[in-house]
């Protein structure tokens, strides 16, 4: 198994998910984070002072998927994310040993 | 002369009718998503700031006097209300700002989360001069609309106490219109995104609306009987209409909203505001229940029509407005044992005295409001880009978010202006503000 | 009849009590958890609906006139306001309304975060009926407990100037007695999600309830020198109760809160109730910290008698609804040389009045409110499922959500109802929301 | 006697005002970042608490009657209030508590973030009695600055209708000082986590400070003309120092902002409460526009000049304090064609007048507040430890936290207190909370 | 080393940290997540309008755990957030390369 | 490549990601979190009755780097966000099998 995180812009989200439920995910877990990349940020003003927010908001998508799916999971992940500007986001694949369902206790494959 | 008490109750009710309008920026502000409340408050707040400017200048100059035309009255006859000073007429020209401030602000709910508060400064003085002050003159300060007036005269003078017709029907039009011209938002009808981001703000909106409406409705009383009267109708027609709204979420989907709530309360407010002075208690608590149940059917219609009035500013103040003004012809008690409404057993006069007075508001404010906001949208435009929409508005205009709970969206240096505070910078970059300034560099550096 | 000075005072007297209830939803709502808040608040803004409704039908009528048995007024006597149109006596009857409402609202404090909306909508117009307004017609209606009342004849007409007994501790023990029929909420003691989520708006809520306590100690005043030195003691009160419950903060728990300056202030703001218009501004000032200080006490109480009180109504409004009322035994200014409390010399006369009053008030709000609870609660149930807990009761009984400030919460896809909004929905979902409108379909899939 | 319209007028004022307050602890309150919101709310709400005390017990009778040297009454005159007791002047001493209440609070936006909570409890009310007393004493109380004072009579008596001197200068000098002694907050001019945490509460007390400002101008009219004259200009001159500030900020930085808007109301009244009775409605407009601008260009000079007046006391309350007083050097309106400012043709007197009276403001502050600050400062201390300023002044002031909207930074076990509640403490603990009691135990275990 | 992430509801939040903290485990990290899986969302009406919630709240915990305690750990989590209903969670664990302490400069084992 | 994950005290965010920054590094990913380790919560009172707030908010940084990076990168981490008090925060090193930069479409080293 393998763990398939996606930093994206937020308003892609639906879309993403969208895109992964068509593929067959069954499951994924959401969060909010921000960054920089290639892409930098925006200036605030307050009662004349300028704010420097470097850091977007991001949304960062974590799906466990089986071995078999991976690359194709990554690639329908980059294709919908994707608007071609700065700020698109960064998709990793990081290795998993073990995977529970808590709910019921099975373990493996079984368990996505 | 001494403080009497009418001068006490019309001063009072002025600073609740003032205090309105920043409740009505909370009222709407809690309905946007977080990253549009701040342009959408502020639309209230310049309200209160340009058309004080404008009020004291000439606004209220031409809604009262000798009429050009019956239309309006003269803009330099009291032209910065010089000749007002000594007198106690003073008390009533500020009563008079603070409806015209509202009217306008009221509008702004119908343009949320994309317009561009350049343009939004533009058309506020504008529209005030050129829709508010003619339609007071005409129906409250002797013009077409009133007893003496061409078309009062001809079909009867119409009962607008506090302003049904020129205060909530032509904001409502003026909303519609400016609505279709601005187009949807992205996502209308379709993004979760956009459901409100705080509804207590919404609550707490209503709440100072109702409270500064006892001004609004009481402050032109002319006796304490009236007075009492129009007191208990403006406490008993919103609390009938939040109740009416809430069944009708109830039966309709199931669970009675705080939305709703705050909703039914404006709207029953909206709806007794022309009849507040000429109803029974009971006759309140019905019209209540009526404008509060059809104006929870009434924000509906948007979705079928597809017109993204985005804060139901037509559901809620021109069906309600029109529902009050529509409604003494029907509910209105005889005066003296004269006249009143259908159920009162009086002929149908006052109905179409009404009707006729609606009418005109109608179409004086359709008209001149497409006039002004399609000359604002041509030329400079009142739309914001797509990408400030999806960036946020407060950004875009106000380069500012409402809210720093302390989460991680911020981060780097900070460069306070001082050292540059009298340097000079670009002439550009004030001149268009809106592509400059928007720092948001997407896809400079790829 | 013009208006004059004392019908302005009342009329604003009347909005500001009015505004008290939107404050009241803002200082309970701040002090449930999030996911509680729009519950809290409703509970408040509905009282308004309803008693507004009440009021103007029967409510108005029961609390003066010839009374049924010196327990009530004709309920019919003055059906529908309608004998009052064209008097002044509207305006008294719009101000009566505003403490029959924010009675009934104080007591929703109780039972926070786990009551059935519609059990609520029940209880409202039941019990403002059958005990605000009875006791309200006993005290200053003359019924029982006025000078020419069978008690008030016999141990001495008690002192409740503004509704110590008749508000504040009616709504003190009725809230006492929903707490125990709910019970307590899941994690009662132990849950620390359940501190308070936005302090913030609990301090809105003070204040706006005492700007507005001015109107509710005020607005009856028959003088201008009484009419001072209400409004005197309506600001020395709160501020000496606020100290006196920072103070004792600091002694016990090390710092002064926020929570508990909010809540100082209430507690003096309740105990100067009935005691507004006669003591001085020293014994105010003394009122206040004491009042302070033993509401900071009290409100340890629930959690050793075990009781989930969930604001504490108990701790704030019944405690220091006696201690106000108990106090004119004691510091009662006399009144031209006669009478007066302890303190000035006089006997135990009004001591005794003070107290039979107040447990009158006790007795009948106890009884009253439990056999109007229990009844609800063994039909329709008062208390929401344990699941609808836990997901929170803003979601179970609105459907709705306080805040989004752009979190990730929230996602899918949007249906507008547009395209059903006529269309028949099954019966029971309107009939049962609590249980099929309820769409965590947890376990569904499973 | 009976009520008349001025009883009631002050009465309204007076609530209005004390409303204001709590209005300045939301204005405040939302411009420091989240972890310190609540203590910067709660210095506004003990300023009502102490100086209500204060009022009663020995300041009004510090502000009038027979002098002591001119600079200020005696205070066991009028001790307790109790020779007011029966008489209708508890009105105005009611009116007077609130403008004492809110002058001290004004002063804490300068110490935001960083202050000892006891410290500050122990400079209100020895800054109200030492320096807001004998002030109000001297320019309203008949004393040194009056016309029959010594100064007064000498170079002609500054008008300062409603504090321009006695309210906001001295208010806005001991900004300045306290922000120097107390000095910068880690991070002043650098970290971006100290940009405002929460903009519609910043509006909403601008919102509800125009609302009491009414009151706080026009609470002492001694003419319906007069009345009438304050209340346009009160709503002309924010009006038009809202439009003067956004204007300032569009050509200097692009965008015209919320925080600007709020900010340039507050300017605009108080750059019009000296002269709100005194100058015409267009010369009202003139002075807003002015006032907002400059305001917004002085809220630069502390990064220039390096002291932390963290919420620009300095920039808003001294130099519209400023600007408003010397203002009517220049436009005031002749009275009964006499005097009047330079524009009307007038000679320099007034100016002369309204300088010296400012400048005796300016000293008499600045000396007094430095003696109280350092005082406080040398012994107790003003300032909070460097670590509780990074975990916050709420959490280690107060011991809370302003919101909590369901996140994870809650855990853990619950203890509520009840079984401690009587048993007693180690006494060091209460005695110094802000060591012993601070729990963050950083490093403890390690 | 390994890091063991499970994603619970928040309610069962406290009762995972308790039994860890019985377990022996002397640090954690928390962050708020939301999530479908079986599970799905709610809906909420606001002015008549439905829009439906599907991403469900959850808390993330990460526990840094020694090679050898993996398997307890990981049952202790199951066992402690199991309700039986749909919205459990999920368990996952991913092998760590390197761990330091920021405070002292400990790498490895020592570390956690 | 590797992912490199610190958990840092929130007032270190700015330190850490300027010498990150300094360091090269092109990119990286905030998100909040709370935890505990040897450091422990604070108390927080409400009308008298004591809250223990033991989880701690903390500042997560994710930083996908290439092999040859990761040791000094986490020194860098290591030494910036360092007090020398409890509460400092963990480092830790994830492999990562692969990386995709969204907008390009570009894999492996040459995504980051
Ligand atoms: N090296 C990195 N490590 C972790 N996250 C990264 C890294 N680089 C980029 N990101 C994340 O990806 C998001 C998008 O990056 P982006 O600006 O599109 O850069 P690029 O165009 O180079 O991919 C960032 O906001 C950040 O959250
Ligand atoms: N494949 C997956 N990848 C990542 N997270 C998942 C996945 N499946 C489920 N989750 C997470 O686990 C949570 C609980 O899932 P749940 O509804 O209990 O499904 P199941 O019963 O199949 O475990 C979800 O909210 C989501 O955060
Ligand atoms: N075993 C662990 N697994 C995951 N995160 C941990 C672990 N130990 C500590 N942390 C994280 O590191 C943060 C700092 O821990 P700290 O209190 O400094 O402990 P130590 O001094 O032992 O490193 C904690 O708040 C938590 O977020």
């Amino acid at each position: 198994m393998k763990l398939v995180t996606a930093i994206v812009r937020p308003d892609k989200l639906d879309g993403v998910r969208g895109a992964l439920e068509n593929y067959g995910v069954q499951g994924l877990t959401v969060s909010q984070a921000s960054g920089y990349g290639r892409q930098r940020g925006h200036t605030e003003v307050y009662r004349g002072a300028e704010y420097t927010v470097d850091l977007l908001q991001k949304a960062r998508v974590e799906v466990l998927v089986a071995d078999a799916w991976v690359t194709d999971i990554v690639d329908v992940l980059v294709s919908t994310a994707n608007t071609g500007r700065a700020g698109d986001g960064k998709v990793w694949v990081i290795p998993v040993e073990e995977a529970v369902r808590v709910r019921t206790g099975e373990r493996g494959e079984a368990a996505l | 002369m001494d403080l009497t008490a009418g001068h006490v109750w019309v001063m009072i009710s002025a600073a609740l009718v003032l205090l309105m309008t920043p409740g009505l920026a909370f009222f709407y502000g809690g309905m946007t998503r977080a990253k549009a409340a701040l342009n959408m408050m502020m639309m209230s707040f310049i309200a209160v700031g340009l058309v004080g400017i404008v009020w004291v200048l000439w606004g209220y100059s031409m809604t009262g006097g000798d009429g050009v035309a019956q239309l309006f009255g003269n803009p330099f006859a009291s032209f910065g209300l010089a000749n007002l000073i000594g007198t106690e007429d003073l008390i009533g020209a500020g009563y008079g700002a603070t409806f015209a401030i509202i009217t306008v602000a009221l509008i702004s709910g119908a343009i949320a989360d994309r317009a561009k508060f350049g343009a939004w400064t533009l058309f506020v003085p504008i529209w005030v001069t050129a829709v508010y002050c003619p339609l007071a003159f005409m129906v409250w300060g002797g013009g077409l609309l009133s007893a003496d007036g061409a078309v009062g005269g001809a079909v009867g003078e119409a009962i607008d106490f506090a302003g049904g017709t020129v205060v909530h029907i032509s904001a409502g039009v003026a909303a519609l219109v400016l609505a279709l011209i601005l187009g949807k938002r992205q996502g209308f009808g379709k993004d979760p995104a956009q459901r409100p981001h705080n509804i207590p703000f919404v609550m707490l909106g209503a709440a100072l609306l109702w409270f500064g409406w006892f001004g609004f409705n009481g402050g032109a009383a002319g006796s304490a009987e009236e007075a009492g009267l129009i007191w208990i109708n403006t406490m008993a027609a919103p609390a009938a209409a939040m109740v009416g709204w809430l069944v009708t979420e109830r039966i309709r989907d199931g669970r009675p909203t705080s939305l709703g709530a705050a909703s039914g309360i404006v709207a029953g407010l909206v709806a007794i505001t022309p009849a507040c002075a000429n109803v029974s208690p009971v006759g309140a608590v019905g019209l209540g229940i009526v404008s509060g149940a059809l104006c929870a059917l009434a924000v509906g219609i948007k979705y079928r029509l597809g017109f993204d009035d985005s804060l139901d500013v037509v559901a809620v103040h021109l069906v309600a407005g029109i529902i009050g003004t529509l409604s003494l012809g029907f509910i209105m008690m005889p005066v003296d044992g004269e006249g009143g409404g259908l159920f009162y057993g009086a002929g149908p006069g006052q109905l179409v005295a009404q009707v006729v007075a609606a009418a005109i508001a109608i179409a004086l404010s359709a008209v001149m409001t497409a006039i002004i906001g399609l000359a604002i949208h041509k030329t400079i435009g009142f739309r914001i880009s797509s990408d400030n929409e999806v960036s946020g508005v407060d950004l875009s205009e106000h380069a500012e978010t409402a809210y720093e709970f302390g989460g991680l969206g911020v981060g780097g240096s900070f460069h306070p202006f001082a050292d540059q505070m009298f340097a000079q910078k670009p002439a550009q970059k004030s001149a268009e503000p809106q592509t400059t300034q928007q720092n948001v560099t997407e896809g400079v550096h790829s």
